[in-house]
């Protein structure tokens, strides 16, 4: 029997059996691609031409000197076309589902970053594509569903279960299983069934892989700490990975702490004891869930932290030792938001901003001789309609409630 | 051997079997009862039980649907494996259960192998669980001597089919076309070059499944399978009529 | 007397005499910088480590096949930091405002984007910061206003006169008069008194020089033609300033229809006949005035392009038949709009879709062996309020309702 | 010299000239008339009459809103010569145009003064018109004899000043402090040593203005300047109070 694709006890493919061909056929592809240095090259070239890869690495003095402990470098995933490093993976698969000649594409989304990534590069590549939102997401970001329909996306909210991210993947694999031989699954995160964590690490390592460059070119020498910001583990993977080798880097991935552990409403699977290993969603890692099996509720105000697994490679890094664990709460995201917006001039994306909390819990016991580098894996204006509503902003309520009494008006 | 023997009993004097569906605690356990009891009464086979799963991925919306309500009822799996242990004392067909793997494996293999042979249970399907990832699980199965039921699907290649079936036991659960469950498939040429297909990569029974919805669909499955499986139309027929049209439904079948 | 700051017969310094001293100062650092290349090379370091520059020319090879013409290429100033090239002007004063030692800057606005830069811009370098916003496009541009507030900016909306651009102008100029000592105003486009249209010509200039190297490295020689959206000027001098001495190199502005030439409800300056040579906001140019000199309302769907004058040095290049100046219509903007997003993954700010406009109408007359360059000035996503609500979205439309209702509840 | 020496005759008799500013066309021409009747009834000795421009960058809300409402009115710029040649007629004072740059220029500066002259207008204060764009505005001025009041402000230098003076006929306006039109001043002592520069700088009468409101301003200056200029402050009267208070206050000012 083929054991592959585990990380330690972790992974896998748990899929149902109409699958098990076009999994033999990504798998082989993305063997191929793997071993192609052309391939890589050609994703980097279009990452530089399409997107703005290399992406900075910004040094942010003024934070550095506010916590007068470590000199903080943020990597910008939030300049990447569409807005986070979503970009990165989609673009890769891209390529991926050109070479294996399929026509159309399918995905699921939770904050919306995926699903826009993957319109967009389905309107890139001219392919046909449908995306999976819960419906409580497309709720919270509605900005998002409006632009994947005006690239020529169908957005299909997903009304089963807790209607976030879980169940939108549950929807977009019955889409699979539905219309297997003309569609690829763009999973959006390092976790699903084997290859996909292994295949979005790839493709998001090209993060570390420039940040490992930069730190050495502006600091000197490697950093002491990275942080990010994990929901699936697609960004957190994606600056980790060159690293992992790296004994002195320590490697911090920060979850969603939500209204904190105690009250349960959170997504907290590696940084607390909530979670238990579990298999679902096509892998094994993981999952916030009851003694039968059952998946719980998560809660975070970012929605792409609000899942309920992780990857499985991160899971193994965890159960090894080499990356740690924390959680960040809804009410230190907001203050680290604030923070950073006034400091730096940055919006780092609600999820990113997870990364921020622990880094600034951690800088003032470094040194300045210490770099620590947070990666800021999307911007946070997509997320206005959260962040204003979060910061209970007056006068945005007031524009919402006038320019709705228009609309009623004109009805 | 003991399911597939039971099956080909049955089919001595048949020429097709029925198996069908229910999905634990939905709408409720009294129901699933009288459900059961109406099935067996008119000549249903084997019957699949579906343990409810928080993440059904590879169900349908009237098969999910019943899922979350039975856990938002509060079934818990223990209260599935108590119901078995009685319908199995009730009745005397074949009762598998059908669930996804989290369910298994949270509970302990060996443990719910264990539980499930106290119980009575024949055989296990379990859509998430391919071979590949199964090994521990096939061990139990044959430890236990419960069937593990495979899964043969359209995408399969003759070559995996084999694989396949040197792996199952009972029968061979045919998923009669791509896509989940409770839409209705029809019956045309592709789907019988199809059981053709199956029919040559196995000695095991046939069972062909996702989207059967009536006599007709039974009757065209006649010669070219071993068993017609009744899904989610059983599910619809009891959310829109009440458990007592069940029994004529079954009847009506064959 | 000096008679320094013309272009031709436009441009000068009509300033008021409280800030003669402030432009003595301002006009001699900025020589000073302009004639230090250890200036200039601060300045891209920054561009490059904040924002990230140099910013892509993707290959649009799906416009292309469409039109059939020449290979359309886009500038990618929508992936700059704030979403559009307002940075790199922003960014350069402030490096100015460094050396000059001033604490406080103030900027007007149009379409919110100068503001979001010079609030991200002061942030950054620790200054004070107050914008001025015409109270119509403060209406327009809320989120915008949202986030510079959060950077920790002041936005003053402006009730006088049309309440758009140009009354912000006037406002910034109060302010300025007033804190002249501590204050540098961050003019936002290549217009107002000298040294500002030549200071942000040269600041802006940096997309043009990118853009010359990368369309010899993927087209192997200078492009046919260059197009940009043209309101004040600055993304249209930023690109075009470097292929002015390539007299192969066609350069085409584009400005704001509005409802067409006809009806009077536009901002065409350059392209039409309604302008007439004038003096106000600080220097002389093409202004849309009446027979006494009164400036009229423009109208624009796109608020960065809703100004009643034009950079003095396109005015200039305008008279010189350098640069060729044509219009695109609201209408014409959204259906441009929706080509690109659905062709290539592309969301152009509605300012910047006027160039695309002009391109498309013109890609098809050139050969594929003809390349094109299209200014993209901005990213659109900005604009969602304005983009939905033009586009007549009914599922937004519902979300905003809902959403009003909630907060109308709240209170 | 015509208007220098018009303010010099008068400066034999008061220790402190008054100039009153009006906006034409505000709240109306009507108003307007009434308002300067009752300036030069009470001693008034120049006034400055405000063209509207739709652009007025140096002013501050007060006059600003004026502009804006004379425009909204209809104001025309042919209205206001045409007023100015009856006002000039009408009273024994010098009147003199304050307007913006655009104004004059886009009239045609040749056509502008000569139009101004025949109108009988003493001077022009242009304050968006630094001396180094006003080449042929300032040919022009000593062409029809019309003086250019140019500006100081306490941001000149030493140096600035007497280039300005250089330029400047009739009166130099200084401008008391950092800001716009409208907001209140305090003559403290900067003030006095920023005059006393400007003293220095010119022998032309000084007008000090921007934010002169009350008697005390007034009195404050005597000695210091020779001209006080009231802005904002009988606009607001006018607009709260309406015409008849112009009068009294006035008179009250001395
Ligand atoms: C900006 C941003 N950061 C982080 C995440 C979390 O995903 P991951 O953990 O896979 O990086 C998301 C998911 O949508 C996201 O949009
Ligand atoms: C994206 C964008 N493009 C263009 C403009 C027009 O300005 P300019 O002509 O100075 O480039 C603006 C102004 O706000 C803008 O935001």
């Amino acid at each position: 029997m083929d054991k592959q694709g585990f990380f330690g006890n972790w992974g896998g493919a748990y899929i149902p059996e109409v699958l098990h061909q076009t999994f033999q056929e990504l798998n082989a592809e993305f063997t191929k691609c793997k071993n192609d240095p052309a391939f890589w090259q050609e994703y980097v070239e279009l990452m530089s031409t399409y997107s703005c890869r290399p992406t900075p690495l910004t040094h942010a003095e003024n934070l550095s000197r506010h916590f007068g402990g470590a000199q903080i470098y943020i990597k910008r995933e939030d300049l990447n076309h569409t807005g986070a490093h979503k970009a990165n993976n989609v673009m890769g698969q891209g390529l991926l589902v050109k070479r294996m000649g399929k026509k159309r594409v399918i995905a699921e989304t939770g904050a919306g970053q995926h699903g826009m990534a993957t319109a967009t590069m389905a309107a890139k590549f001219g392919l046909a594509c449908t995306i999976y939102m819960g419906e409580e997401d497309v709720r919270r970001q509605r900005p998002n569903v409006f632009w994947m329909e005006k690239m020529g996306a169908t957005v299909v909210p997903v009304t089963d279960g807790s209607r976030t991210l879980k169940d939108a993947i549950n929807e977009a694999f019955r889409d699979w299983v539905t219309n297997v031989d003309e569609t690829h699954y763009v999973f959006g995160t390092v976790c699903g069934p084997h290859p996909f964590p292994e295949m979005v690490a790839w493709f998001q390592s090209i993060i570390g892989l420039e940040a490992a460059e930069q730190i050495i070119k502006y600091h000197g020498k490697m950093p002491a700490r990275i942080f990010a910001c994990v929901g699936g583990g697609s960004n957190a993977m994606g600056i980790f990975k060159r690293f992992i080798p790296e004994d002195n880097v320590e490697l911090v991935g920060v979850e969603a702490g939500g209204h904190g552990i105690a009250t349960g409403l959170h997504a907290v699977r590696l940084s607390g004891t909530d979670a238990s290993p579990g298999v679902a969603q096509g892998y094994k890692t993981m999952f916030l869930q009851d003694s039968d099996g059952q998946m719980k509720e998560t809660h975070s105000v970012a929605a792409g932290l609000d899942y309920v697994g992780v990857s499985p490679i991160l899971a193994d890094l965890w159960e090894k030792g080499r990356v740690r664990f924390e959680a960040a709460t809804d009410t230190e995201v907001m203050a680290a938001l604030d923070l950073t917006m006034k400091k730096e001039g940055l919006i780092p994306a609600l999820e990113s901003t997870h990364a921020f909390v622990q880094a600034f819990k951690e800088a003032p016991r470094l040194t300045p001789d210490d770099a620590i580098i947070i990666n800021m894996s999307g911007r946070g204006d997509k997320d206005i309609f959260t962040i204003a509503h979060a910061f209970n902003d007056p006068s945005w309520k007031e524009f919402i409630i006038k320019r709705g009494l228009e609309y009623s008006q004109d009805k | 051997m003991q399911l597939e023997q039971q099956l080909r009993d049955r089919l001595k004097k048949k020429d097709i079997l029925l198996m069908t569906h229910i999905v634990l605690g939905y709408p409720s356990f009294d129901t699933n009862r009288e459900v059961i009891r109406q099935m067996v009464a008119n000549g249903v086979d084997c019957i699949e039980m579906q343990i409810p799963f928080s993440e059904p991925m590879a169900d349908g919306p009237v098969i999910v649907r019943a899922n979350q309500e039975a856990l938002r009822n509060g079934t818990r799996v223990a209260d599935c494996l108590a119901f078995s242990a009685e319908m199995t004392a009730t009745h005397d067909i074949p009762f598998l259960f059908m669930t996804y793997y989290n369910i298994i494996f949270k509970y302990g293999e060996k443990a719910f192998f264990a539980k499930a042979k106290a119980c009575g249970i024949k055989g296990f399907i379990v859509p998430d669980l391919p071979p590949e990832e199964g090994e521990s699980f096939l061990q139990l199965a044959a430890e236990y001597e419960i069937a593990p039921i495979l899964i043969f699907a359209p995408t399969s290649t003759d070559e995996r089919m084999r694989v396949l079936a040197s792996h199952g036991q009972g029968f061979i659960y045919c998923v009669a076309r791509r896509g989940v469950t409770g839409v209705k498939s029809v019956i045309g040429q592709d789907v019988v070059e199809y059981l053709k297909r199956c029919r040559q990569a196995t000695s095991l029974p046939l069972a062909v499944g996702f989207g059967i919805q009536d006599r007709d669909d039974v009757s065209a499955l006649i010669g070219k399978a071993d068993m017609a499986v009744i899904g989610s139309q059983t599910i619809r027929l009891v959310d829109e009529q009440g458990a007592g049209l069940v029994g004529p439904f079954i009847a009506g079948l064959r």
